[in-house]
């Protein structure tokens, strides 16, 4: 093998405590190579050029770069080797700069360090083989799962970029958390009259597929050719004949149903539409509370309905849409602030969510946007809302903070305000959390212009006292104790992942937090990037986030999915494993151990068991390779021969002093 | 390869890309000083590490080896580490049988963003090692003077001490 | 009496096998050998009892296609679990048949107690003695003294998967509660084992006997030990190269090794190997707390994990 | 030529007078097992017990250093691929003392392929001319023991420089070869005078311990007619686990494999010992095997001693009948019972 070796000053960075003439002259005498030399800038123009002319000039098949860490500029030589015409596997590097020049000032040892690594490097490199990737075809359609304001935002940028999108929302209408909402911080505009048009375009938009009441059962395959399977639940209501009249619903004689849209606020009927804006406006059916299903009386739904399109012996069903990149938008839950018993733990009626209380002031609410509370329906005079309930509170699991709890917060005591001029608010609070554009100025609008109290403190307990609930608490700021007697407290909940997350992700094969928010390929670099080629996340899924964080993320992911599919081929990364049939036993260990499912198993012409390799699916983690006993299946770059070179180029398995 | 003479010896680290060395680059970058003994492996992810790898090297006469990999829970693959710590922890409680100080073996978790725990990592295991000395080598027998060394051995009676091998009396 | 019994069993069965195997008297009155019952006649030959050394599982993997029937001692029953549990065996294919065993010999302890190896005309136990005639004399010896180690802490003394079980089941409780071999190695110093291991591997002549006994050894033809891609293991033999073939040899069965002993025992120059085995076996019970070859649908330890690993600290 | 005695007692002083200028190889037992290894005063010899492993590696040892090479390159010119080798001569003299002379008699197998008109292999020569055998001959055959079924017994001097025969208090000493006259040439010897019956005695004895021969005669055609009988020769395989023991324990078992390691600008190669009851014995590049299953490894085992290497060399078979490989075999495979067998089968198929 010929090899050049480039060893990189980086102005005085490395040579400014590592002899780089003497390493590259020492370079000279290491197997194998047969030129070496050393550089200013070895990644600027000039110091690239250096390197293509020297593989030309001394025709080499292999390059080694000792300069900084490969995670910073390998991609940049393997393009210059690629130029001068060698494989862009045949260049390794010698990480000099952050290994050795940054962390020891000792010349004499950096030099012989440089020289060791570059010992290390030339002996795998021994071992290289040229890889080329493998190109497979995109299927330019995507899923976008989740239906809230993100997934909305993700599957409309896409549609409008000329993409086939499939939106699945669990639910049956779209809208998600948003959909709930009354009014939205800083500007107090009203939440449905903002979604409401955004919702009617992805049921109008020609490109995209709307599956409500649908859940992803299975994802298969890889980037640029997933294959999902979706299960639509039994609504019991044939969608295709439904009009959303709405007629059922007033004749439904069971009134007791849970109203999972108005938050337990009040009930619903079995069969119901969950909200005037509903996409799609149709009607499903609660088994749970349909007297029909439950006792098999009644039927009035059935009869009822102008267009006959109640089944109550409808029964889910299974579709599967091929898609080339899926985007998770499945939001959060809110917060169990049962678990809390010094507040409660729900035994109260007056003491309600923060999201209750949303609906209790929605117009289109249970109390038609009156703010009733709902014991004895009442308006409260005097309303305490208490942050942080699940968020920066470890004992409960809940250390993080959940970044908007003080904006909505500021905007229901503001809210209440308006509504009950006479009224008073007070909001216990940690510290007021405001760093969005025009936040801190809406918070101080709400203490300094409605006059809502703010006591910094945490609250110790909460109880009921006759008909008023008392509050008592921690003023910090006063340093005493204070003890408010109110007629409804609102609970500002934090958020926690959405249920069932930690299970999509696995079907995804994405990774997930200790809380089930998923994991972001770069907290900086790639927050919307997973570590699964062409998946891609918005919005809350990833972490607590606001309206607009998680708007803009919907579009990130759309722009992401638009470039992936702008190719019509991806290249695979040929540093995946792959299987020497004639050494594989076929006892198919690492098919139980590889995290992607990219291990088959298949026959070979004589009926033998053996190991197949998916490259377009192998990640290249190489866990397979250390799993199988008999070292038949190898990751490429990364094999048994390569990492034993540079053992045994540090440690020589005999000294032959017979010549020195 | 012989390491600068009396000053260092010979310790090899087998590294993660995606988290470890990337802690070992931040430590680099934020210029937090360490010994100069560690040479580095890098691997695609601790799940990548064949415990013999680690064997190969003790036996080739490293005086030390360091595993670091992604923190559990955190791994690039989603759960090469898992299998990882398994692997490793098992050769740790192994390596004495065979004759290996377990000292000279140690695995731990560093994040990209890590760097100081890198630095601390890398000097207590470096200073460690020097504390321990150079290991014993293995012999690689292949004159009869070697082998006349492994007899002396034996008939020193070095070793036997397993008694349904003791010799007939 | 069992024997008997077995026979029977193997009789009514075995037209529907290819064969059957078993033991039968070896090449003198201390050995017994492996036997391939083909045909009544050969079922004649059967022979259990304390020289029934082999571990027949070992034969499994390599007649998969076959219908095979195979007598297994506890130990052995083991075996034939954890090749079930990793699917290398097919369990329509074997029929199992057990018996309780009560211990076997080691030749090893043998050629250190007995100086008349080779010309023993017959050996004969009754209970704690085994009585062996040669060169027209007889020379009896403590059975718990020449018995292999595994016997003396064997807590499967009865075939724990079987199709066909002949005679009582044996109740024993293990003589001893640790490994006695294993238990005096480790009163060694770190720094004499080193020392402990070249000598033994002094003696290794790298017949990969250990290997090819080893009923856990799937790979055959392809093991590491004699491949050069990958190049694991140098060729020369060394007691540092033949300490790597054990090393490997180790390793590879973290969590898959049953206890068998056959390393040891098929050593031909007498290295106690079985001690790397079973110190692993007895880490991946303190570790995991698992015993391989026990339940064939248990997850091997190797091939799973714990996000939180109840026994690991870090 | 005349015999002599030695007493028991002064072996020592003997060993000592000859490691003067020889590397001495002799039995010592190793944590309970009997091998050879280098003789270093104080080392206890063991000349009762057989040692397990063959006297061969006397002159084919397990692993044979060929040469040491290195890459001459200089900073001027790295790309220059100049290469200086040392040829490595295993010319110490060596008495290597105390193995059976069914074990030596094995050696003389090796002339044939090593050191013939046609052949002569350096390593090999060197080694052969520079060694010498003491031999102990044998009082006590095993079960095991066959070495009056291929032509031998239990004082079979072939091969032996000195023959040692132990009779009461010491050894009855006999120069086989003039070698053997220099060894004995130490006033620690006497004559032997009327130990020479007692001597005899304890020969015969031995022999008649061994019983009555095998008949091994037309071995060889009977092998050759069951060549293709897959058949027979699965059966007989049935209960081989494929190790090498028998191969690397035989004193006449002659395969090598050859590998160059390299470490750095240097390296060497060696020749190590192989065994033709591996997958890799005759695995070809192309990765067809012709001997793909055991059977047709051990056919190749059993054609080659009583088979192949009898039809070059006047019918001698390739056997000393020591019986390592069925004493030690982990599944009591048994060279006798199969060459036996293909007798019976051949004649059955005429």
């Amino acid at each position: 093998m010929r090899i050049g070796v480039f060893v990189c000053h980086c102005g005085s960075n490395i040579a400014g405590t590592v002899d780089c003439p003497g390493v590259a002259e020492a370079a000279k005498m290491l197997p194998g190579v047969v030129f070496a030399s050393d550089t200013m800038y070895a990644c600027s123009e000039p110091g690239q050029e250096g390197i293509t002319e020297a593989i030309r000039e001394h025709d080499l098949d292999g390059v080694i770069v000792a300069s900084c860490s490969p995670r910073m500029h390998e991609p940049t030589f393997r393009k210059a080797v690629e130029r001068a015409g060698l494989n862009r596997y045949m260049l390794e590097m010698a990480n000099i700069r952050e290994h050795v020049s940054w962390i020891g000032k000792d010349v004499e040892l950096n030099t012989n360090k440089s020289v060791e690594l570059i010992a290390m490097a030339a002996a795998k490199l021994s071992q290289n083989s040229p890889l080329t990737p493998s190109r497979f075809d995109v299927n330019k359609r995507v899923l976008v799962i989740g239906g809230g304001v993100a997934g909305i935002q993700a599957a409309l940028d896409c549609a409008d970029g000329g993409l086939d999108v499939i939106l699945v929302e669990r639910e049956t209408s779209i809208g998600g958390k948003m959909a709930k909402l009354d009014k939205t911080f800083p500007t107090i505009d009203c939440s449905s009259c903002i979604l409401g048009p955004k919702m009617v375009d992805v049921a109008l938009h020609p490109n995209i597929t709307l599956y409500t009441a649908c859940e992803v059962d299975k994802v298969d395959g890889y980037v640029g050719n997933f294959s999902v399977k979706i299960r639509r639940k039994a609504t019991y209501v044939d969608w295709d004949k439904c009009t959303g009249c709405g007629a059922c619903m007033e004749k439904c004689p069971s009134k007791k149903s849970l109203d999972s849209f108005n938050e337990q606020v009040g009930t619903t009927t079995a069969i119901n539409i969950p909200f005037p804006q509903a996409i799609p406006k149709k009607a499903a059916i609660d088994a749970e509370f349909c007297t029909k299903l439950t006792k098999g009386k009644c039927g009035v739904c059935a009869k009822i309905c102008p267009t006959d399109a109640i089944n109550y012996e409808q029964e889910e069903t299974f579709l599967t849409e091929d898609v080339g990149a899926i985007i998770a938008a499945t939001g959060y839950d809110l917060f169990d602030h049962t678990v809390y018993g010094q507040y409660g733990a729900g035994r109260y009626p007056d003491v309600i969510t923060s999201m209750q209380y949303e609906r209790l002031l929605n117009a289109s609410g249970p109390t038609g946007g009156h703010i009733k509370r709902p014991s004895d329906g009442k308006e409260p005079k005097r309303v305490v809302f208490v942050q942080c309930v699940g968020s920066r509170d470890p004992s409960v699991g809940r250390p993080y903070c959940s970044g908007f709890c003080c904006m909505y917060t500021a905007k229901q005591a503001i809210l209440t305000r308006d509504h009950l001029p006479d009224s008073q608010a007070y909001v216990f609070y940690m510290d007021i959390r405001a760093p969005g554009k025009l936040y801190d100025e809406f918070t101080r609008r709400a203490q300094e212009q409605y006059g809502v109290q703010y006591l910094r403190g945490r609250v110790s307990q909460i109880y009921q006292l006759g008909d008023t609930i008392v509050v008592r608490g921690a003023d910090t700021l006063a340093g005493d104790q204070v003890e408010i007697e109110a007629d409804l407290v609102v609970l500002a909940v934090g958020a926690e992942a959405s249920r069932g997350a930690p299970e999509l992700a696995e079907k995804l094969r994405i990774s997930y937090d200790s809380y089930g928010f998923f994991m972001e390929k770069h907290m900086k670099l790639g927050p919307v990037e997973t570590n699964t080629a062409g998946v891609y996340l918005a919005g809350s899924c990833q972490g607590p986030k606001d309206i607009p964080a998680s708007v803009a993320q919907g579009s990130a992911t759309a722009a992401k999915v638009l470039g992936l599919f702008s190719k019509d081929q991806l290249e695979s990364d040929p540093q995946v494993a792959s299987v020497k049939q004639p050494r594989c036993i076929g006892c198919m260990k690492c098919v139980r151990t590889c995290p992607y499912g990219a291990i088959n198993e298949i026959e070979d012409r004589f009926k033998n068991p053996k190991a197949d390799v998916i490259a377009t699916i192998c990640q290249g983690c190489g866990l397979c390779t250390s799993t199988c006993p008999q070292g038949a299946i190898q990751l490429s770059h990364f094999t048994d021969n390569q990492i034993l070179a540079e053992v045994n180029a540090l440690c020589p398995p005999f000294m032959d002093e017979s010549f020195e | 390869m012989s390491a600068v003479h009396g000053r260092e010896l010979r310790i090899i680290g087998f590294l993660c890309n995606w988290c470890s060395y990337g802690g070992a680059d931040t430590a680099g970058v934020s210029r937090f000083e360490q010994p100069t003994d560690l040479r580095i492996v890098r691997v695609p992810c601790s799940g990548r590490i064949d415990p013999l790898f680690i064997v190969r090297s003790f036996l080739n006469g490293a005086d030390g080896v360091l595993v670091s990999g992604c923190h559990p829970g955190d791994c690039h693959y989603s759960e090469g580490n898992f299998y990882a710590r398994r692997r490793l922890e098992l050769l740790k409680r192994f390596l004495p049988i065979s004759g290996i100080e377990p000292d000279r073996f140690k695995y731990t978790w560093v994040s990209a963003s890590e760097g100081a725990k890198w630095q601390e990592t890398v000097t207590n295991f470096t200073t460690h090692i020097h504390s321990l000395g150079p290991a014993p080598t293995v012999l690689n027998a292949s004159t009869p003077e070697d082998w006349a060394k492994v007899a002396q051995n034996a008939a020193n009676g070095a070793g036997c001490g397993c008694g349904c091998h003791k010799e007939r009396a | 009496m069992s024997l008997d019994q077995l026979k029977r069993l193997i009789k009514a069965v075995l037209p529907d096998l290819d064969m059957v195997i078993g033991w039968k008297q070896g090449h003198d009155g201390l050995t017994a050998t492996p036997l391939f019952i083909r045909s009544e006649d050969d079922v004649e030959k059967l022979q259990i009892g304390p020289l029934a050394v082999h571990n027949l599982a070992t034969f499994l993997p390599g007649l998969k296609d076959k219908k095979v029937g195979v007598v297994v001692k506890g130990c052995d029953s083991r075996a034939a679990v954890q090749l079930l549990q990793e699917k290398l065996i097919d369990r329509a294919n074997v029929t199992i048949f057990g018996f309780g065993c009560d211990g076997v010999v080691s030749h090893a302890k043998l050629r250190k107690q007995f100086d008349a190896m080779g010309r023993a005309d017959s050996m004969v136990r009754d209970g704690d003695t085994v009585t062996i005639e040669h060169d027209d004399e007889s020379t009896a010896l403590p059975f718990n003294e020449i018995c292999p180690d595994k016997c003396l802490t064997c807590e499967f003394p009865n075939a724990v998967v079987h199709d066909h079980f002949a005679g009582e089941r044996i109740e024993r409780t293990p003589v001893a509660s640790e490994n006695p071999a294993l238990a005096e190695f480790e009163k060694l110093p770190i720094s004499e084992r080193l020392d402990f291991w070249q000598n033994q591997m002094g003696r290794c002549i790298r017949c990969h006997a250990c290997r090819n006994a080893c009923p856990m050894c799937v790979c055959r033809d392809h093991c590491l030990a004699t491949s050069r891609d990958p190049n694991w293991i140098g060729q020369e033999t060394s007691p540092r190269e033949n300490l790597m073939f054990q090393m490997t040899h180790t390793m590879h069965l973290a969590g898959r090794c049953v206890e068998c002993g056959e390393c040891e025992r098929a050593c031909p120059m007498d290295i106690p190997v079985f001690l790397l085995r079973k110190k692993m076996a007895d880490e991946v019970k303190e570790l995991f707390d698992y015993n391989a070859g026990v339940n064939p649908d248990a997850k091997p330890p190797l091939m799973t994990f714990e996000t939180d690993e109840r026994n690991i600290k870090e | 030529m005349a015999r002599k005695y030695i007493a028991e007692t002064d072996i020592t002083a003997w060993l000592k007078e000859l490691s003067g200028d020889n590397l001495i190889i002799a039995p010592v037992v190793e944590t309970g097992t009997v091998v050879y290894r280098p003789y270093t005063s104080g080392s206890e010899v063991e000349l009762v017990n057989r040692p397990v492993s063959s006297p061969k590696e006397a002159v084919f040892p397990q692993t044979e250093l060929l040469f040491t090479y290195k890459q001459d390159k200089t900073p001027e010119d790295p790309g220059r691929t100049k290469v200086d080798m040392k040829e490595a001569t295993p010319d110490r003299a060596t008495v290597f003392f105390g193995p059976r002379p069914c074990g030596t008699r094995g050696i003389t197998m090796f002339d044939k392929v090593y050191n013939c008109g046609k052949q002569q292999d350096t390593y090999y020569v060197t080694r052969r001319e520079n060694t010498a055998f003491v031999t102990i001959a044998c009082t006590r055959p095993d079960a095991t023991c066959f070495c009056h079924s291929v032509n031998s017994g239990p004082a079979d001097p072939d091969g032996s420089d000195v023959l040692l025969v132990p009779v009461q208090g010491g050894y009855v000493a006999e120069a086989i070869t003039d070698k053997g006259t220099e060894l004995l040439a130490y006033d620690l010897f006497s004559d032997a005078g009327k130990r020479e019956q007692e001597a005899n005695a304890v020969i015969d004895k031995a022999r008649e311990m061994l019983g009555d021969p095998h008949d091994f005669t037309d071995a060889e055609s009977s092998l050759y007619k069951l060549f293709d009988d897959m058949e027979f020769w699965d059966e007989q395989a049935a209960k081989c686990i494929n190790c090498g023991a028998c191969t690397y324990l035989c004193p006449t078992c002659h395969c090598f494999n050859i590998t160059d390691q390299t470490a750095g600008l240097s390296g060497r190669r060696i020749r190590t010992w192989d065994n033709c009851m591996s997958y890799e014995f005759t695995l070809e590049g192309s990765g067809h095997n012709p001997r793909p299953t055991k059977a047709h490894r051990l056919k190749n085992r059993l054609g080659h001693k009583f088979a192949y290497y009898p039809e070059n060399n006047e019918g001698l078979v390739a056997c000393c009948g020591c019986g390592r490989c069925i004493e030690r075999c982990p599944s009591g495979v048994d060279i006798r019972a199969i060459v036996l067998a293909a007798k019976e089968r051949s004649d059955v198929q005429e």
